[in-house]
Formats: C-alpha cells, structure tokens, sequence
C-alpha cells in the first residue's frame, strides 16, 4: 500500500514535470533568446551558456545599432502605441455600448432575447476573414481602411460578444431579490442599477474589461487586413522580424517579450475569472 | 463557488421597450458587423475580382460548383478536419490528465496553476513564431539539438510536409491545452464531495470510482472543451499563417488559409467567399449542436 | 394606515398559474399572514403588493386606490425579504438609510440619521452599523432587513417568510421579539409563511393559501380549531391531524363513522344525516389520542398495531398503524411499549373532525 | 456485533497547534445502541463521525471496533454503512445502480443483487422510482435511496450524518419514524450526529451532547432533559429554552436560607437542609427551570412570589408561550392555548424549587442541593 503511494507520487511528479516543461520552455528559451548577442542567436548549435545582452531590446525601441548588424528603423514603439491606442479605444466602446445589453440581458425578459443573445455568441464561432474580408471591400470604400476609428469598429468583433455575455454572467448572479429591496426601498431601475448592480459586478467588470484588452491586445488577422502602414500593431510588427530577406531572431524575441510581459501581468490579476471568461461565461471559476 | 450557469426567465421590465432601448446600441454594432457579412455571402455568387471592382457580375451557383469540383477544396476540407480532430482529442486528454494531477492541493500547486495561463495569454501569433524558432530545422532548432542527446536525427518540423501538420498541431496543442486543463480543473474542483465519500465508505476503488462518478460528472465539461476547440481549430487561420503559410507544398492548407489565398492573393474574392462561407456552415452547425447538447447535459 | 383589497387577482408565469382568482380584503393596521406550503404562491402574492411581480389581471387596491400600474417607488410599501436581501457592499447603516436616501424622499441627512439610529436601537443592532453584512450572523442581518424596512414608516409592511433562515431556538425569540415591536410600527403587516406555529402566533387574522387559491381566512382560534376543509386542518399542527378513511352510515337510526366492520358513533345532527352514505375522513389530532393496552369502555377507540415509538424525556410520540394508516400519537406518559404490540386507541368524542372525502369540506369539527 | 469505542480521541484541522475540532473524547457506544451526538454546529459532532466513519484521520486517541484497533483501517475495511446530510447519491446513476453499487463492488451475482434490492426497495417504499435519477427525487426520496443503498450492504454499523436536516418538518417526521422503525429491525448499532434536539430524544437510546469540541454529557434522553450536567446542556435541551436567572443565597441569622434573585425571594430551602451543602457553593450562581414549570397568578400567593408583567402571549394551537418581563430580563412560560392576557398586565409567578436547578456562573457546571429526588419527578 505504501510503495504503491509512493510510485503513483513519483508518477505524477513526472507527469507534471513533463507538462510543464513543454509549456514553460519556449517561454524560457525566447526569454533566453532576446538576451542574446546578434551571434549567439543564430549559433548552430543553439547556445543554452552565454553573455547576456540587452542589445536586442536598444535596438527595437531606440534603434541602437549594433555592431555589424543592421536594424530596422526602431517601429517597434510605434507599433506598441498603435496597438495600445486600438485596445484601450475598442474596450471603452464595447463597454459603453454592451454594459446596457448585457444587463438587459440578464435582468429582462422581452421577445427575441435569446435569439439576440445567440447571434452575439454566433460571431464568436465565426471564422473571421467571413466578416473582414467584406469588410475590407466597404471600409476601401469608406476611407476607413488604415484607421484608428476604423480598427476600433473592426475590433468590436472580438470584444464586444464576449463582454456582453461574460457581463450577462455577472449581472445573472446578483440575486433578484437584492435588486426588487430596492426598488421597494423607493428606487427607479436606473437608480437600482447604478447603485446596487452596477457596484455588485465591479470586479466582475475590471476582469472583463483586461481580458477584452488582452484579446484585442493579441489579435492579428483583423490588423494585418484592414490595417496598414500608418495603424500597425504590435503582433503585426513581430512578424515583420521575420521577413523574406532577413531573420532577425533576437529582435524577434525582445519584442516578444516586450509585447508579452504587460498582459501576462494584467492576466495574473484576472486569473480567478479566465475560465469564466474563456467560455463565455458557462462555467464560472 | 464554481458552477455551471443557467439561463433562466426573468420577469418583466418596467417598460415595454427599455430592454429593447438598452441592447440597441449593441444590436446596432451587430448590424454593422452583419451587413459585411451578407454582403459576403452576396460575394459568393458572383465573380468579384479584388483588382476589378467594377466588374462584380451575378454567377449563381458557379463559383460553388467549380470550387466543389477540384482537388484543392476536398484536400484543404478533409485537412481542416483531421487537424481539428487530433487536436481536440489530444487536448480533451491532456486537458483532463494534467487536470487530475494539479487537482490535489500540494506545496507549490497554486503557482503551477497560474503558470497556465501564460501560453493562452500570449497572442498565437506570437506563439506560433516561437514555436517556428524552436522547431528550426538541422542542429539550430533547440528541440532538435536536445533529441539528439538521445541520438534522434535532426527533422525538418514544419519544413517537412510529412511532419509540418503534426507541427501545427503541437503548437496548437502547446497554446490550447491550457484551456482544456482549467476547465477541467474547474469540472473537477466543483464535483460533490460527498459521492466520493459515499464510495469510499461503500469500498469502490479509485478507478472504479472515476468510471463511475468523475467521468459521467465531467460530461458538461467535455462537451464545453469540444466545442470550443473544435470551433477555434476549424477556423485556425494565425499558427499556420505565422508558419507554414500553408506550405510546404500545401501540406497545411486549411479552408481558411485556402480563402485567404483566394480572395488576397489572387484576388478572387468570390470563390474565397466560398470557401469561408463552407467554413462558417460548419462552424455554426457544430456550435449550434454541441451548444444545444450542452443545455441538455446540464439539465441532465 | 392602509388597506389592502385584491380583487380577482390572477398572476400566471407562462402557462403557469401561479395565482388563481385571488379575492381579499387586508384591514388598516392588521397583522394579516398568509400561510402555505411552498409553491402556494404566498411569496408571489406579497410581490404583487410591493410591485415587482406584476398582476396579470384583476385588481389590488391601496386605500381604495387601485395601485398594479403603480412602479413601486410610487407604493408606500416596505419589505422584508426571505433571504434578506441586504446590499453586501453597504455597511449596515447605509443600507438601513438607503430607502430614506431615496431620490424621490429629498430627506435631510441629519434626519436620516436620527431615522437610523433609533431603528438600529429598538433592533439593537446599533453596535454593528459600521458592519457589512457578510459579517453579521443570521440573526443579525435578519434585523438589519427589518430596520430596513421599519425605518421609513410605510404604509405597509411586507414580510416573507423572514424567519425561515434562523435556527429553531432563535426563530422562537425572533418570533416573540416581532410579537412584542408589532405595536411600535404602527403599519398594516402581511406576513408570509409556511410554518403553522408562527401564524398562529403573530396573525390577528390567517389566510391559508394552496396552489393559488385561499381555503380560509380567519381568526388563529378559527382557523385552528374550526378549519372549513381537510387542507386547512392537515396544515395546522405538528405533528399534523390523524386521518383515516371510511363511510357515514345510519346503525340504530343513529350516524355513525364505519371503517371496515368498525362503527363509531357520531353526533347526531341534520347535516350528517344528510351525509349518509358518502366517503369521509375521520380526522384526529395527535395530542388527542390516548394508546391503551386493553379495549377501553368506550365506543370511541380503535385496534391498533405499535409501528415504532419515540420516547422524548418529558413525553413520547407513538407511531402505530390503524388500518393501513399510520397514526401518530403523543402523550405524556413514559409507558413504554414494544414494537408491533396491539394496542387500541382511544379519544374524547368532542375531538373528532370528520372531512368529505371528494370536496375535503369539514362536516364535524372540534366541539361540534 | 459492533461495539465502537473510542478512547481519548482528539482531532485537530490543519497546523499542529490548531484549534480542536474534537478534544479528548471517551465514549463507549455498545453493540446495537443508538447513539445520538448532540450539538449546534461546529461542536466537533460530525469530525467525531467521520472519524468512526474513516473519512477523517484521528489525530491522538484510539478508536476501536470490537475490540480491535481501527485508526488506521481505510474506510472500506471498516464496514460501516454512512448516509450523509446532502444524501450523497451517485448523481449520474439510476436509483437501482445507486442502491446496487456496493454490492457490484463486491461483486455479487446479479441475481442476488437484483433480489436484494428489490427487498430492500420494498422495505423503504422505493421501489417505484427505481429507474430514476436522483435529481428527479424529492429530498425525502432521495434520503430513502441513500438509506436503501446504506441498508443493503448489512454492515456492522450505520453512521449518519444529520440525514433529515435539509427535509421539510413533514417528511422529517415521517422519515425519523422510518429510521427508529429501521434500528428496532435490523438490531444494529447505529450513531447518528444531529443538532436538532427533538430529533436526538425521539431516535436515542442514548444521546452524547457536545459543545466546542468536547464532550458534555451521555446519557437517555430522560437523563438528559432531568439531569443536565451543566449549564449548556440545561440551555440546549428542553423546546421552549430553559429560563436562567442570576441567584444567590441568603441567609438570615437564624431563618431559613433562601434564594434570591435581585434582592428577591425566589425560593426557601428546605431547613432540614445542612446548611453546608450550599455554602461550598460558588457565590455566583444560575438558577434554572424549564417553562413548564413555572406558575403563575394574578394575585400573589406566597412570599416567593416574583412580581412580573406580561409581554407578549403566543397561543401556538395546542400550547400558549407567554413571555413575562421581571425587573432584570424576560422569563418564558409555557401555559395552556386559550389563555387571555393583556399587555403590561402585572402578574405573579412562582418557581418551585424542586423544578430548579443550579450552576455555576462562572464554569456552567451544575450544583447540586440534592434535596429531591430529580428522577421522581419529570
């Protein structure tokens, strides 16, 4: 009985060991990478021992050359404003406009509900290039092709059916009865909302609002195709490390990271709602 | 508390069209994104070529009946397929293995199970780019340099059409599976205790015990993992393109890259349409059905 | 000072009848509760009255004035919720000032806090006014709800089914505890529950409600001991009313209860002897049974078999079948005896309640 | 054959230096007793349970089953059979697998099976459900499967923890009838954990009343109710709530001693009384007695006589509560249903003296005068 305790324990020590070296590891080895010197990187074989350097990192955001080596012209920080400005501007429109479904959602009944709250989940499962590529076509048309405004309405997409359902979530959660005391107590439903629902899903709102960051942060094809020159953002500009002509592997890695460590840090203060966000709010966390 | 939610009818609003009121903005934005849509699906009947907007002729039925007819499509299908599949199969049981280990509390669990997040935080595109540069080909990609500590010829990975699909799919798997562990770890964090208790006072051993009670509990969350994996890996469009670019030799063509190819690369915007509007088919009647399956598993 | 009259008044959730046809009259300044099972509709009545149910028709009267199209912010209604609904991220003085905070009420702040210090004090709950709710123990949070609802005067007072969540020796001192304020607040009171003891404990008048429908409304002495039906006398007393199955027949002219070859005398009177021939229940309650070992020297008594007997200290509860019904039976004496043992029971003829069986109506009750 | 005994046991939560969650138990449950573990929550009852059941290890003690040594015997090996408070039923099987899954365990024939369920499924009036599952069960239903699928393993014991509390009062009458039937039937030794004290007088043969984390008193629930051996359990038994006055006792020179409380007369003692068995008292002392026992008058009638005025009357249908305000606190009265009282109205009540009893105030532990005999008079 005991050795057979100790065997499952070894067991799954290194069933464990195992995953998490397959997940951690590529982090750890671009981590590796973005410190390497412009000869290390491309060592064949790959170096695990050797001097770091923060070169990588001058030359992505003040375009310090390094020696033999030729850098881009450092975008990269125009890249990070332009998707910075794109997420923060898509999560403030998609929160003004799906606070009020989502608690419309939850709390009211009226005809076609449910079929309005599917049609916003269906986009979820919707390949994309469905809706960008006509898209492409009107915003070419409209001028707004390369656009902030443009990008931002685009982005809607991705955000705006997640928060309306993970919101949905939340406000379902306040109990009924909380919200009927006071209406009793002498308050209208607006005067309800804004003081007892819309104070009792705060945090429900902080974790929506940094994961719709987070995804609109981490989107690519909806930039790389109604984008441009002027809009680009950031998961745009690592492809371009990576071009016919040249690799540049280390810078690669530095605007990876660079990229990475910020929402990393925003998703460990929202971990306890991932799941609950991931799934649209079907199991709560 | 960790559940599962239910939508249930609420009670009437205080006025007839404030709930209507509230969700117009949004529903407005839904229009706006649902009008591209149908001028897409517009797109499949006709010959629009990206070079010549002012020759957008009516064809009917053309463009599906020439696209159903060639190779490419049945091949970018039945590839969309297998690598959706094998995915979801490897993630629903690495999903559900690792779930079992990191379920018991032990020193250290906590920080493994936030660790977790990271690969699904990180954008795939970005992922997808790593995972290229450690799956270099010859002695400079690392994996390949540490399998050949135990004397494994250097593989081509993604350069290989033989190994480029099973590339994809680690990589798929790398930044997915994650998903799949936390929700388990969810299903398997808010399974009663007491059955188990029950069992073990009534002598049933443990695998007995997962047969009988963990697996036939964790239904609602295997539903939910499939079909959000499924729906995400049909429509996989940036690990590929971030790699293989369909290649090589269209070995990792999927619907979605083929439309890609299509509608931007060769400016053939109808029959790109066709094939993204295959795709969405495909999506919707799969996330219609596994949605449905999972309303009625959870009212058991 | 209100009245309250419902008038037809039906609610339907889908094609659920929730409420059906409801007609009642609730007087000013009455302490009217309405009992019933759960899913009898009581919770949905109350709501209706307080305005966040809706009533699919007919009509309920405030005053005189019909009020189902009033929001209810416009109704001088305050209410007591069975989870208590306290607002967990206020303290508990906000939350008691919240409906005086009100933006229709323009009251002054000082007043305000007059208003909620000298609730808090009746309660006693002044020690915990800086306290959230989820700090506070059952009890606790079940004053800050009444406080609440106290604090503002209303016309009426809506309470639903607010002891429900105590344990049984604090539900017992919140009971006499609202027994003994009922006077200070001076309001109409209509207090939901599904617990007999407290209906007859608080209620100046009862109404019984089940499945929609009212069986009866009264006095606590009216309802208890001259219930109009079978339902409303089972649902008064713990353990509840003894029922047993048989005909009325006429033996020596005389009506009598028969139950297989038993008969048992009844009194005399038109009404049963109009009854004669028809299927009714014998009802009796458990404290008016008495168990002997031998055939006692009266008519009224019954063989029966011990099925299992409970021994509580100060008295026992005897289970035994009669017939193929179980009876329960208390009693104070320590008499033991063993299982299965024959056994009769007896009664007092003036504590027989006899019930049509079909309509349930009462044709014999306590005293009769 | 089980008699469980348990010896010295102590249970602690986490860290070592942990709060007890059972502490220093000694108690003998004998061959086919029902043993009844009494208290409000967090007293440890069900840890104690659970302990016996296998589920929870023992920190310090000895438990043992017929003699022999148990603590380390993983549950299955115990044969014990456990109900549990939320049923615990296996919630994706049928009733009839639910009922036959520790019999499959063992690996019965399924004809035997089938027949034993089926006679087990008649016994507990189930056998109409057998095809459903549990969420489609009332709570009544549902405890009778789990009962069904503790009965049909006929184990040495049962164990049961608070299986009625989440039924409604019907069904709970209904079912703890069924249980007590079950107990005289199967002549097995059952312990069942319950803080409702109704329920632990109407199913014990004895009953063990715990508080915090220790053991009280064990004793038939006449024992329990007539002789409390402290103060808590006087407080937690008896419906309505035992009534506690603060007392001390006076002497004058030469009169008879008395009890008083706040500087009046409650009581005389008895002058055959020795003096000496009072005055090792403690100065500080609770009287109490249970509201059944105190009268009452509209005039006064003895010397002992407590003025009071009435608060508040309850007439519950077959009793009434009355609630009397004394100088000091409120006293409960239980009196007949059809009284008629006014409010503020000033009334006399008495306490007899061989009703109450006395504790300290300081250790809740009970004094006795011994000047009556306590079994004479329930």
């Amino acid at each position: 009985m005991r050795t057979s305790h100790l065997f499952i324990r070894v067991l799954k020590i290194l069933g464990l060991g195992a995953y998490f070296t397959f997940a951690l590891g590529p982090i750890i080895w671009i981590a590796m990478m973005s410190l390497k010197n412009s000869n290390d990187v491309i060592a064949s074989p790959p170096k695990f021992v050797f001097t770091p350097t923060l070169e990588n990192y001058k030359a992505i955001t003040v375009g310090q050359h390094a020696q033999h080596v030729e850098t881009l012209r450092p975008d990269y920080p125009k890249y990070f404003l332009n998707t910075l400005i794109i997420a923060s501007a898509t999560v403030v429109v998609s929160l003004l406009l799906g606070t009020f479904a989502a608690y419309s959602l939850a709390r009211f009944s009226f005809r076609f509900k449910e079929d309005i709250a599917f049609t916003f989940l269906s986009f979820r499962f919707a390949p994309e290039l469905m809706v960008i590529l006509p898209l492409y076509i009107v915003f070419q048309k409209t001028g707004l092709n390369d656009s902030y405004s443009g990008l931002t309405a685009a982005y809607q997409l991705v955000t705006l059916p997640f928060l309306i359902w993970v919101l949905r979530g939340f406000f379902e959660d306040i109990p009924r009865e909380i919200e009927q005391a006071a209406r009793v107590d002498g308050y209208t439903w607006w005067g309800v909302f804004r003081k007892i629902s819309l104070p009792l899903v705060k945090p429900g709102v902080a974790a929506v609002v940094i994961l719709s960051f987070i995804f609109a942060w981490n989107n690519f094809i909806f930039s790389m195709i109604l984008g441009g020159e002027r809009t680009q953002t950031i998961t745009l500009g690592i492809l371009g490390f990576i071009g016919y002509e040249r690799v540049l592997w280390g810078q690669m890695a530095a605007a990876t990271m660079i990229c990475v460590i910020p929402e990393l840090i925003l998703a460990f203060f929202v971990q306890n709602y991932i799941v609950r966000g991931l799934t649209f709010g079907a199991v709560k966390g | 508390m960790t559940g599962y939610a239910l939508r249930t009818q609420s009670p009437n609003p205080p006025h007839r069209s404030l709930p209507y009121l509230l969700t117009l903005p949004a529903l407005l934005a839904l229009i706006g994104i649902l009008y591209p849509f149908v001028l897409g699906v517009y797109y499949t009947f006709t010959n629009y070529i990206l070079t010549e907007p002012g020759n957008i002729r009516f064809v009917g039925l053309t463009n599906y009946i020439e696209i159903f007819k060639t190779l490419d499509f049945w091949k970018a299908f039945s590839l969309t397929f297998v690598f959706a599949g094998s995915v979801v199969i490897i993630e629903l049981a690495l999903g559900l293995g690792v779930a079992l280990l990191l379920k018991d509390a032990f020193p250290g669990v906590r920080i493994l199970r936030s660790l977790l997040i990271i690969p699904m935080m990180i954008p795939p595109i970005v992922s997808a780019l790593m995972w290229k540069v450690i799956l270099l080909p010859t002695d400079q990609g690392v994996l390949n340099h540490i399998l050949s500590f135990v004397r494994f010829p250097p593989i081509a990975w993604l350069g290989d059409s033989a190994t480029a699909l099973l590339s994809l799919i680690i990589i798929d798997v790398w930044i997915y599976s994650p998903f799949a562990i936390l929700i388990f770890l969810a299903g398997l964090q808010s399974l009663p205790k007491e059955p188990y208790e029950a069992a073990k006072v009534d002598g049933a051993s443990g695998w007995f015990m997962f047969r009988k009670l963990t697996l036939p509990l964790l239904t609602p969350c295997i539903v939910l993992v499939t079909l959000f994996r499924l729906i995400d890996s049909l429509k996989v469009f940036d690990i590929i393109y971030a790699t293989t670019k369909g290649g090589p030799a269209g070995a990792t063509v999927t619907l979605h890259i083929q439309s890609y190819f299509e509608a931007i690369r060769w400016f053939r915007m109808g029959r790109g349409m066709v094939y993204l509007f295959v795709l969405w088919f495909l999506c919707f009647i799969f996330s219609k059905a596994l949605s449905r399956l999972w309303t009625k598993v959870l009212m058991r | 000072m209100a009245d309250i009259v419902f008038q037809h008044v039906r609610k339907c959730y889908g094609d659920h009848e929730a409420i059906r046809d409801l007609s009642l009259e609730i007087r000013d300044r009455e302490f009217f509760v309405i009992l019933g099972e759960s899913g009898a509709g009581k919770t949905t009545t109350l709501k209706m009255i307080a305005g966040v149910e809706s009533v699919t028709s007919g009509t309920i009267l405030l005053n005189g004035r019909p009020i189902e199209n009033l929001t209810p912010e416009e109704r001088d209604c305050a209410m007591v919720f069975e989870t208590y609904a306290l607002y967990p991220h206020m303290s508990v003085y906000e939350n008691i000032a919240f409906p005086l905070r009100a933006p229709g009420r323009r009251i002054p702040e000082n007043q305000v806090e007059q208003a909620v210090l000298r609730v808090a004090r009746i309660l006693g709950i002044d020690p915990f006014l800086d306290r959230r709710p989820a700090a506070l123990s059952g009890g606790q949070r079940q004053r800050v709800a009444l406080g609440r609802a106290l604090v503002r005067r209303p016309a009426v007072l809506l309470m639903d089914e607010p002891l429900s969540h105590l344990d049984a020796r604090l539900r017992n001192e919140m009971r006499t505890e609202i027994k003994a304020m009922r006077e200070s607040f001076g309001t109409t009171i209509v207090y939901v529950t599904h617990d007999y003891s407290e209906a007859l404990a608080l209620g100046d008048r009862i109404a019984i409600l089940h499945q929609g429908s009212i069986e009866q409304v009264g006095t606590p002495s009216q309802v208890f001991r001259r219930p109009v039906n079978r339902l409303v006398a089972e649902s008064l007393g713990d353990p509840p009313m003894n029922f047993l199955a048989g005909t009325i027949a006429l033996d020596q002219n005389r009506a009598v209860f028969a139950t297989g070859d038993m008969r048992i005398p009844l009194p005399d009177g038109p009404r049963l002897r109009r009854c004669v021939g028809k299927e009714v229940y014998l009802g009796l309650r458990p404290q008016h049974i008495r168990l002997e070992r031998h055939r006692p020297d009266t008519l009224f008594s019954l063989p029966s078999k011990l099925f299992v007997q409970e021994l509580l200290g100060d008295h026992t509860v005897a289970s035994v079948s009669v017939k193929d019904r179980l009876f329960t039976v208390l009693g104070k004496t320590d008499q033991a005896y063993s299982i299965d043992e024959h056994l009769y029971v007896t009664w007092a003829p003036e504590h027989m309640y006899l019930f049509l069986e079909n309509t349930g109506e009462t044709l014999l009750a306590e005293g009769d | 054959m089980a008699e469980i005994i348990l010896s010295h046991v102590s249970k602690r939560y986490g860290k070592e230096h942990g709060p007890f969650a059972v502490k220093d138990l000694s108690l003998r449950i004998r061959d086919r007793e029902f043993m009844v573990f009494l208290g409000p929550s967090g007293c440890g009852k069900t840890s104690t349970l659970r302990m016996i059941a296998g589920l929870e290890e023992i920190t310090e003690g000895n438990l043992s089953f017929d003699g022999k040594h148990v603590n380390d015997l993983p549950p299955q090996s115990r044969d014990v059979a456990m109900a549990f408070e939320n049923y615990a039923l296996y919630p994706t099987l049928a009733v009839k697998d639910n009922i036959e899954f520790p019999l499959k365990i063992r690996c019965w024939q399924q004809s035997r099976i089938d027949e034993k369920v089926a006679s087990v499924a008649k016994a507990l009036q189930i056998t109409d459900i057998l095809q459903r599952k549990p969420f489609e069960l009332s709570g009544g239903q549902q405890q009778r499967v789990s009962l069904a699928r503790a009965i049909v393993r006929e184990p040495q014991a049962f164990l049961f923890d608070e299986p009625l509390s989440h039924l409604d009062t019907k069904q709970r009458q209904v079912m703890r009838t069924l249980i007590k039937r079950l107990h005289s039937q199967l002549r097995k030794t059952m312990i069942y954990v319950t803080h409702d004290q109704n329920e632990a007088m109407a199913l014990a043969d004895r009953i063990a009343v715990m508080h915090q984390a220790e053991l009280q008193q064990v004793g038939t629930p006449e024992e329990i109710l007539n002789d409390p051996a402290n103060a808590f359990v006087a407080g937690f038994v008896g419906e309505p709530a035992m009534n506690f006055l603060d007392v001390e006792i006076r002497m004058e020179d030469g009169g008879p001693a008395w009890i008083a409380h706040v500087g009046c007369r409650l009581a005389e003692l008895p002058v055959t009384l020795n003096p000496a068995r009072w005055q090792a008292f403690p100065p500080r002392l609770q009287a109490a007695i249970r509201p059944h026992h105190i009268d009452f008058s509209v005039t006064r009638m003895r010397a002992t006589d407590l003025a009071a005025e009435v608060g508040t009357f309850e007439s519950l249908g077959e009793r009434g509560v009355l609630t009397v305000h004394l100088q000091s606190q409120d006293v409960t009265i239980l009196t007949a249903p059809d009284q008629t009282f006014c409010k503020a109205q000033p009334l006399w009540i008495h306490c007899p003296l061989e009703h109450m009893y006395f504790f300290s105030k300081e250790t809740g532990k009970r004094l006795h005068l011994d000047c009556f005999d306590r079994r004479a008079t329930p």
